[in-house]
């Protein structure tokens, strides 16, 4: 038997693998000359693998493969084009830092744009081998990037800490998946999810899912499975801090839901009550934890924790009918696309103001506001949209969260409900600390000309501001993406 | 009891012991060698299963390239060749708690579930049965795969070779 | 053979595996630890691979032994970049960042 | 005109935003293009509603008018429904005068740090947040609109305001924040629970389309509850009000009182009582005991102020007692004493707080104890502060008296399902609260504006009110005259909404 | 003026009222235009109000002409409308619809009948005068024009009062005489006991106003309506519940009490007299403070059938009068205050009309109120024109012997006294007679011996105010010398219905039961109108005189020094023993004084410590115990502080969570498996 290949059901990956290769030349060719058109060519290879996601958007089938393993349909479409602006985003942002660092320019493209591959093929994976190589192949390259400031201690511990939760986290859904093997006679998801359904012996098929779960929850840095998280966000280069809050975390939201809606629905008293626990506790301890953090940085890993535990909110109930399920897909996909894009603001104002302050002390940013208004007009927008403030995008991606927790309408759900509302008011404390540190204090640095901000930065920030104010008026476009995902 | 049933245990006691060897000596190169006694008894294992196919690669892959590289990596890092009580940290309790809680856990699990099933070998999986499978159903992982190894080998270089 | 066999010295293996992990300083003493409890998977899959006759098992395994030594492969160098800069192996001491 | 009965009130709605993205484009230096575009646009954005209120058919005050309904985020059913009825236009242009005013106000001093720029496009986000919210019909628009207010309230108090600015600041965001929070599950808690699914507030306030157990509607109204009564403020939700008064610059202060705090009221009427009418008339003994409560507790706390500002946040509590008390009664009479409530009060206790701020810029201290001979030094404004604190103690003749004593009428007798005995022990009480209402303010007067000049002030030159002072209060003094004497002019308007709204409680 | 009316009475013969139409747009045909037309009367002065306010600063006399026109033209309205009265008009009653608020339409309106044409007289009559006066009396002051304009807006308000047709129409005025009272007593607020007083006099009242708005409130939903005829009507009729009548009565009574200085809330009244003396006269004498016993006076109906008053005894609006009476004359004998003891005189005499009206004698109630009116206005405007000469003193043991420096203001004081002393056939005579009278045939005993006591108390404590004043020797400072024309003329004119008004009621005469009498149409109601009772007006009459002798005899034939008197009683005694040659009348007289001395000054001291106490206690206890404690524990602390602790407590659970990120790898590895075992086995074994 020889697989047809659907070239066309490539395309994206395709072409994201050949500026890959690209990439990796052009490094080998431009051998200590100015690299930064290796950031042009990665940057346009995300644009370029967008447009097949665009034409398979247009065409609109579902194509699925290699007996079930594979499969592109709406819902990896709309994630493989987040994906790959989310990429775009952080190779902007990315250009001048790492230039100024001389960071080893051609290599962290290569291994951004590996990553990124790996969530590509995660959108489209249904079977439990791929899902693992695409988690592995997002992981291991931002195991290396973590550790990219070679001489800087903190880099370094953070890519060790971040590699070895990995590492072991994998181990753990490595085990799990293989009971769900043995239980299900195949790899395939839609076997497992009859298998779930069907197989007598619930231990082990909890035991399963729940080892599988981990995984992805260490992953996405859902709690008690995010310790790494503060500890590699904070010591990681900034932009791939945000890469990692973003785009990595999303992978692992995606493969979250791919495994719970495609494969493990059916046991829903197992995945139920286990996201509804890693939701509350990501919610509730993130969250108390970063009141007290002095570090922007380190308070944004918090937040992304936090923000991460309102993610697997939808999951907690998403089992209590069709109409629960599929608002809370929606709910998970659409407040993915709101987070990458406040996200990536928030960490791209980091960066242009730490190229004055060289800090990423809270503190430093006293004043901000006196000194470089555009700026902190800006991370307020960014930071009171991740505290879901209207009319900035964060809004509705809090709304849809709480409209599928209302769907499902029980008690637990209710409960939950009240738990994020709860978590929404703590969250905007630490958010409006830096808000207040801006607008309410004198400047902290003596420098207090204007902050020059470079052109990638500035276009990168200024994509994702569009998108906050954007969707925060006219939230309709990305809800219309979140609807088409359960089509 | 068949030869099976007494190679297994042959085996699998070298297996927990080496394994348990390694998470306790006290000499780091050692550890490494009791490694090597626990991936061969997997390879083992795996020709009892008449995995031939995985067993081999076992063998060459962790025996040939991981375990020496683990090697490597304790020489770079200079570790004692003698024994040193610094080795284990000051969470071996918890730590065993944790690993026996989980131990039972799964074990309980799994007699459950499969009681006393046993393993029907009929004829060795061929070597052609992996690759039509990795070439039908799983030609998009393993090309993924290759680019990984790339990534994890360009990445590794950069960041382990000095700079200056 | 029992198939529980095989799964119950995975098992035991996997925990030893957590031991390792959880109570060795050494970075590479972790690693060790962590192929073990991969190697554990591995029969695992094995064994289900071959008690009910389904290859893809053993194509996993294969594809967890690739990945495992690309980890391995990356461990090391970001163990030896550790250890350059803090001249010293041991996990512990990486605790820097915190709180 | 076609075009302005579809048009005229999303620009009301969205002048002042405009107006605010202008005022970025100008250069930060050129602070007189910055005020007279903040001018212009206030000012464009308060002829429009002067023409909303020109064009406004009073006969047909009950129903909706300058109706919008365009489709926005239609993957939740929730559309761009706007429109005003005889309780939302007397509000809309009172958020217009009021944004307007302290425009003028603030012409010549801006308070510390300055920065005109900033504070006018804040002035004029706010007033696009006011306005949204009183024409908003669609839950989701609504709570959107409720939301934009926050954030420059919370910077004007954060930047603009006094020592202790920054608890005073996150305190007024955290306390709405989670109002908001638990109001929009609420919101959505309706959604779910009316068929069909829909966040329309006419759709929804349609006898049969809600569809539950009266547990579950007590709890969505316990959710709107918080969201509106923390906003309001109701006892005990109260404390974010007096910090963040005290703290705010004069004209956040102002529009704080003015319009912010009708918010909540607002929502009450708006939104709580027409959807859900049994869960309101569960309630209603709660809110009416919070109402007195208030009333009596602002009284005694404005008692123990030492600070002017203070005081008068306090007797905000007091007086939106009042208006919560009318609202509780879940009567016509008590709807429109509301209204008239929310009026007055805005207008009233705006009045006070510019006054406040004009005493603290002249002599540097709120201190009560501090103050004195008012009348002596600047008599002017010893008068204005004495008109105003008549009205406020709600005076016949002047515009608080119709938002007081209707709302006690009104306790007299409650809707059908309330017990008249409760009530008529809340009349009695609101009574009393009357006359503590006029010992602070008059003790306050007294204090502040009366005796003689202290030996502090003996040698200090006390402007009194000058110019921009006099354009931006004019407006209000004579509102409150006028409306006191002809409080038609109100009730006509409000008086047939509020029979639509109570109708349902067989009023 | 007085005269005119009198002649066309005569010319007139009896004057009937005629039937009320029931809409009030109806009856305008029968009804006079100038009575039509009684919306002008509050207008003007409103108006006069707001131009002075304006433009007052501007003009020639700082605005006094603008008032003074307005006063003028409100007080030829009057005229003119007790003209067309007497000459027969029909009620008027016009309103129209102020605002609709919910089922009901709020009007606003007039109500134009006797009552209201007697109340334009008396307001506008002492308004004028006062206008008038007190161009010379304040002369120079530094806020003529804020005086002026006050004065205009409290007689506008007064007179919206009077003529309003419904309850809340009538709080609006009720509540702006108040504001213009607290403006004129606290004129000179820069002494601070200035403003204490006004705003005692404001929130005091303030406190009954709760009772008032209640009250009406109450009779709101029992009738439907604010209007006083349908009010009347229905209480009348048997319309409302007797209890909630009963209510609404006690409710209208507290608001009556604190705005007429009744007991106990009259405290605030002689503290009131901080204000200029021509307010005083006006507001705190002739007009402001009679508004209770208008409010009374209009809704009889409610009053008489929610106490009962047909039934005798006693009831609760009586025995306020009652004890208001009395006391508040005991009171008067103890003060130096020359103005205070007319504010003590006031307070007595307003007693005197509840009283009046709690045993059914409305006419004699409102008639005195009419002859009150004039005389004590013309009293208070004495005092201020003695004051004027003594130095703006008010202190009469700084006076004396003024007889002799200013004979005007002396004789037309002596008028005034007499009149008030109730000495036929000056105007308090007639009107308090007819009130001993009803008290007398309504079978009111207790409030007959209350009111023959007060009668005769009142004449001792004013003969002792006139021979401190003006007979002896002058104490004060400087020379005394008589007012100008502007303060004496005003007093003359006063002097003249304070001889003369009483005679309208006089036997023979009568009509001013004719002119104003309580009616309500459609319903059989009738007040029994009493003949006049030559043996009680000769009791009465003996009272009085006798009252007055004793006070000739202690305080002008006394040769004690000044004051020791008031001080030691006991030892005026021993002086008075000493003078054989009256003994008998100094026994008596020893007697009264021995005896009034105590009584006065125990009331007194419960007056100044127990009920003002009580006042003054609740007030200070209000702001320095209740307040503070509801702001510093209670909202502070306990409210304020749980918020606070909420967010401490976020913040320390915070600070202990941190604690996990060790930064330690393997710990969070500890927890990670830990986690994983225990939620695994949770899960599997759990569920």
């Amino acid at each position: 038997m020889t697989p047809t290949i659907d070239y066309h059901a490539f395309a994206p990956e395709l072409v994201l693998t050949g500026t890959i290769v690209l990439v990796l030349l052009v490094d080998l060719v431009l051998e200590g000359r100015d690299r930064t058109l290796v950031s042009r060519i990665a940057a346009l290879g995300t644009l370029g693998a967008l447009v097949p996601v665009l034409t398979l958007g247009a065409d609109g089938a579902d194509r699925t493969m290699f007996g079930g393993a594979y499969e592109v349909n709406n819902f990896s479409l709309v994630l493989k084009a987040f994906f790959l602006i989310a990429a775009y985003v952080t190779i902007l942002i990315s250009v001048d830092y790492i230039r100024e660092g001389d960071y080893h320019q051609g290599e962290y493209y290569f291994l951004i744009l590996v990553a990124v591959l790996g969530m590509m093929i995660m959108t489209s994976a249904r079977d439990l081998i791929t899902i693992f190589v695409a988690l592995e192949t997002i992981s291991i390259p931002t195991y290396m990037l973590a550790g990219w400031r070679k001489h800087d201690a903190r880099s370094n511990e953070a890519a060790v800490k971040y590699y070895i939760f990995g590492v072991l986290s994998s181990a753990v859904m490595l085990y799990g998946m293989s009971l769900l093997f043995g239980v299900a006679q195949s790899t395939l998801i839609t076997e497992v999810a009859s298998a779930v359904a069907e197989f007598d012996d619930r231990a082990i098929v909890i035991v399963g899912i729940a080892f599988t779960i981990v995984g992805f929850a260490f992953k996405v840095s859902a709690v008690p499975f995010h310790f790494w998280a503060p500890d590699t966000y904070e010591g990681a280069p900034t932009p791939v801090t945000a890469f990692l809050s973003v785009a990595s975390k999303a992978g692992g939201f995606v493969a979250l839901m791919i495994v719970v809606y495609y494969g493990f629905f059916a046991a829903s008293d197992t995945w139920q009550p286990l996201m509804w626990v890693l939701a509350a506790l990501s919610m509730t301890v993130a969250n108390v934890i970063a009141i007290q953090q002095t570090n922007v940085v380190r308070m944004l890993a918090y937040s992304s924790v936090s923000q991460a535990g309102f993610m697997l909110v939808p999951f907690a109930v998403a089992a209590e009918s069709a109409a629960a399920a599929e608002s809370a897909f929606q709910a998970t996909v659409v407040y993915m696309l709101i987070y990458g894009a406040m996200n990536l603001g928030a960490f791209g104002v980091v960066m242009a103001v730490a190229r004055r302050t060289r800090s990423g002390e809270i503190s430093t940013f006293a004043g901000l506001f006196s000194y470089a208004p555009g700026l902190a007009v800006l991370m307020s927008v960014f930071l009171f949209s991740l505290a879901g403030v209207p009319p900035l995008a964060g809004w509705f991606a809090k709304f849809v969260v709480f409209r599928a927790v209302l769907d499902a309408g029980t008690t637990w759900a209710v409960i939950l409900g009240v738990v994020a509302a709860v978590n929404s008011v703590i969250a905007f404390f630490y958010y409006a600390g830096v808000a207040r540190q801006m607008w309410f204090q004198a400047p902290a640095v003596e420098d207090t000309s204007p902050i020059r901000i470079p052109g990638a930065l500035a276009a990168g920030v200024a994509l994702t501001t569009a998108v906050v104010l954007v969707i925060g008026v006219y939230p309709e476009f990305f809800a219309r993406l979140g609807e088409l995902t359960t089509r | 009891m068949g030869p099976q049933n007494v190679a297994f245990g042959i085996i699998a006691a070298a297996m927990i012991v080496g394994a348990i060897r390694v998470v306790t000596t006290k000499v780091v190169v050692h550890a490494a060698l009791y490694l090597v006694v626990v991936l061969a008894g997997a390879a083992g294992l795996y020709v009892l299963l008449a995995a031939e196919f995985v067993a081999w690669a076992q063998v060459l892959i962790y025996v040939g390239a991981i375990l020496v590289l683990l090697l490597f990596g304790i020489m770079l890092t200079r570790a004692p060749l003698h024994p040193s009580s610094e080795l284990d940290n000051d969470q071996r309790w918890p730590a065993l708690v944790v690993s026996l809680g989980i131990a039972g856990l799964l074990i309980a699990m799994l007699a459950d579930a499969f009681q006393d099933d046993k393993v029907r070998i009929t004829n060795a999986t061929g070597t052609g049965e992996i690759a039509d499978s990795i070439f039908n159903q799983f030609v998009v992982p393993f090309e993924v795969v290759s680019i990984l190894l790339l990534g994890a080998l360009v990445g590794a270089v950069v960041l382990a070779r000095r700079d200056d | 053979m029992y198939l529980n066999q095989y799964l119950f010295l995975a098992a035991v293996l996997f925990c030893i595996g957590v031991y390792g992990v959880l109570s060795r300083r050494h970075a590479v003493l972790v690693l060790m630890s962590v192929e073990i409890m991969l190697n554990a998977v591995n029969i695992n899959l094995i064994a289900f691979s071959v008690h009910i006759q389904e290859v893809s098992g053993q194509v996993f395994a294969l594809f967890v032994i690739t990945v495992a030594a690309a980890e391995v492969g990356v461990g090391l160098a970001i163990v030896i970049l550790i250890y350059r800069n803090l001249a010293s192996p041991y996990l512990d001491q990486v605790d820097s960042l915190k709180g | 005109m076609e075009w302005f009965d579809s048009w005229g009130l999303t620009l009301a709605i969205f002048l002042p935003v405009a107006g605010a993205a202008a005022i970025l484009v100008v250069p930060r230096a050129d602070e007189a293009t910055q005020k007279l575009v903040a001018l212009l646009f206030t000012g464009a954005t308060l002829a429009v509603s002067i023409g909303l209120l020109a064009d406004f058919d009073y006969d047909r005050a009950s129903g909706l008018q300058f109706e919008v309904n365009k489709s926005w985020i239609d993957v939740i059913n929730s559309r761009y429904h706007i429109g005003l009825d005889g309780i939302s236009l007397p509000l809309l242009v009172l958020s217009a005068v009021v944004t307007l005013l302290c425009v003028v106000y603030s012409w010549d001093h801006f308070p510390e740090p300055h920065n005109p720029k900033a504070f006018l496009a804040l002035m004029l986000l706010l007033e696009t947040g006011m306005i949204g919210t009183f024409a908003a019909q669609d839950l989701i628009l609504f709570f959107i609109f409720f939301e934009v207010v926050l954030l420059p309230m919370y910077f004007m108090i954060g930047v603009w305001g006094g020592p202790n600015r920054e608890y005073a600041a996150i305190k007024f965001f955290l306390f709405t924040l989670f109002g908001s929070a638990l109001m929009l599950l609420s919101f959505l808690a309706l959604y779910f629970k009316s068929d069909p699914h829909t966040f329309d507030i006419v759709a929804l306030s349609q006898p049969g389309v809600l569809e539950m157990s009266k547990g579950v509607g007590s709890l969505i109204f316990a959710g709107m509850f918080l969201g509106f009564g923390i906003k309001v403020p109701m006892f005990p939700f109260h404390t974010w009000l007096p910090d963040a008064h005290t703290e705010a610059p004069t004209v956040g202060s102002v529009i704080l009182a003015a319009v912010l705090l009708k918010l909540g009221t607002y929502g009450f009427i708006r939104v709580a009582l027409p959807i859900l009418p049994d869960a309101a008339e569960d309630w209603a003994p709660v809110i009416g005991t919070l109402a007195v409560i208030g009333i009596i507790y602002g009284a005694l706390a404005c008692l123990a102020q030492t600070d002017m500002k203070r005081l008068i946040a306090f007797s905000s509590v007091a007086h939106m007692g009042f208006v919560m008390l009318g609202i509780a009664t879940l009567t016509d009479f008590g709807i429109n004493a509301a209204v008239m409530g929310m009026v007055a009060h805005g207008l009233i206790t705006g009045m006070l707080f510019f006054l406040a701020g004009s005493l603290q810029e002249r002599y540097g201290t709120r201190e009560i104890a501090r103050l004195g001979g008012l009348l002596k030094s600047a008599p002017r404004l010893g008068w204005i502060l004495g008109f105003t604190a008549m009205a406020s103690l709600g005076l016949p003749g002047l515009a608080g008296f119709w938002g007081e004593f209707p709302a006690i009428l009104s306790a007299y007798q409650p809707a059908a399902a309330l017990s008249e005995v409760w009530f008529r022990v809340f009349m009695v009480v609101a009574a009393i609260g009357t006359v503590l209402a006029a010992g602070y303010l008059l003790y306050m007067y007294q204090r502040v504006a009366m005796g003689a000049v202290p030996a502090e002030w003996e040698d200090a030159h006390i402007h009194d009110v000058h110019t921009p002072e006099w354009i931006a209060w004019t407006p209000l003094l004579i509102g409150i005259l006028v409306i006191g004497i002809f409080p038609a002019l109100i009730f006509e308007m409000t008086d047939p909404a509020a029979q639509v709204v109570t109708k349902v409680f067989g009023g | 003026m007085l005269a005119t009316i009198a002649q066309s009475l005569l010319a007139e013969g009896e004057h009937v009222v005629d039937s009320v139409g029931e809409g009030g747009h109806e009856a305008l045909e029968a009804a006079s235009w100038i009575l039509q037309q009684g919306w002008l009367m509050p207008l003007v002065p409103a108006v006069s109000f707001f131009a002075i306010l304006f433009f007052g600063k501007r003009l020639p006399r700082q605005g006094a002409e603008i008032g003074l026109a307005a006063v003028g033209f409100t007080f030829l309205w009057a005229v003119l409308s007790a003209f067309e009265w007497i000459g027969g008009s029909a009620v008027v009653e016009r309103s129209t619809t102020w605002f609709s608020n919910g089922r009901f339409d709020i009007d606003v309106g007039i109500h134009v009948d006797g009552l209201t044409v007697m109340m334009f007289v008396v307001v506008t009559t002492v308004s004028a005068l006062v206008h008038v006066y007190s161009l010379e009396y304040l002369r120079g002051d530094q806020r003529f024009t804020y005086y002026y304009a006050a004065l205009s807006l409290f007689t506008a308000s007064m007179l919206n009062l009077v003529v309003a047709d419904n309850l809340l129409q009538l709080i609006v005025g009720w509540e702006l005489v108040g504001v213009c009272s607290f403006m004129l007593i606290g004129h000179w607020w820069e002494e601070k006991p200035n403003s204490d007083a006004a705003l005692k006099a404001f929130l005091t009242t303030r406190v009954g106003d709760v009772g008032l708005m209640l009250g009406a409130i109450t009779l709101f939903f029992a009738v439907g309506t604010f209007n006083i005829e349908a009010i009347n009507q229905a209480a009348l009729s048997d319309g409302i519940r007797h209890g909630l009548l009963l209510t609404a009565a006690c409710l209208l009574l507290l608001g009556v009490a604190g705005k007429s200085a009744q007991f106990p809330l009259h405290i605030w009244l002689p503290d009131a007299m901080a204000g200029p003396t021509p307010v005083s006269a006006l507001i705190h004498a002739a007009t402001m403070v009679v508004a209770g016993v208008y409010l009374v006076a209009r809704t009889y109906g409610v009053f008489f059938e929610g106490f009962s008053i047909d039934s005798g005894g006693i009831n609760l609006l009586a025995l306020t009068g009652g004890v208001t009476l009395f006391i508040a004359a005991a009171l008067a004998f103890v003060q130096h205050d020359i103005k205070k003891v007319l504010a003590y005189s006031t307070v007595s005499q307003l007693g005197y009309m509840i009283a009046a009206l709690g045993v059914g004698a409305w006419t004699a109630a409102v008639f005195h109120l009419f002859t009150h009116a004039f005389f004590k206005a013309l009293l208070f405007l004495g005092a201020g024109s003695v004051s004027h000469a003594a130095h703006h003193t008010f202190d009469m043991r700084e006076m004396g012997g003024l007889r002799k420096y200013m004979p005007r203001t002396f004789w037309t004081f002596i008028i005034g006294t007499v009149a008030l002393a109730g000495i036929p056939p000056l105007a308090g005579f007639w009107s308090k007679d007819e009130i001993l009278l009803g008290a007398k045939e309504g079978d009111f005993g207790t409030i007959l011996i209350l009111g023959s006591i007060g009668a005769f108390m009142t004449a001792c404590y004013m003969g002792r105010t006139v021979f401190l004043t003006f007979f002896g020797e002058y104490r004060g400072h400087g020379t005394p010398h008589e007012s100008p024309g502007l303060i004496t003329v005003p007093l003359m004119i006063l002097a003249v219905p304070s001889l003369l008004i009483g005679l309208i009621n006089a036997p023979g005469i009568e009509k001013f039961n004719d002119w104003v009498a309580f009616h309500v149409p459609d319903v059989t109601f009738h007040l029994e109108h009493h003949d006049f009772d030559p043996g009680l007006a000769l009791i009465s009459t003996v009272i009085a005189v006798f009252g007055f002798a004793v006070a000739t005899w202690v305080y002008y034939w006394q040769k004690a020094p000044k004051g020791l008197l008031e001080r030691q009683p006991v030892r005026a005694v021993h002086t008075f023993l000493e003078q054989k040659y009256y003994l008998d009348h100094i026994a008596v007289s020893g007697i009264a004084a021995g005896t009034a001395g105590p009584i006065a000054r125990g009331t007194y001291w419960i007056n100044q410590h127990v009920i003002d106490g009580i006042v003054n206690g609740v007030g200070v206890a209000t702001n320095r115990f209740l307040a503070p404690f509801t702001y510093d524990v209670l909202d502070q602390e306990l409210v304020d502080g749980m918020y606070d602790d909420i967010a401490g407590a976020t913040s320390a659970v915070g600070g202990l969570l941190r604690k996990a990120q060790s930064g330690l790898i393997q710990r969070y590895a500890l927890v990670l498996f830990a986690a994983v075992g225990a939620g695994g086995a949770a899960l599997a074994y759990l569920t």
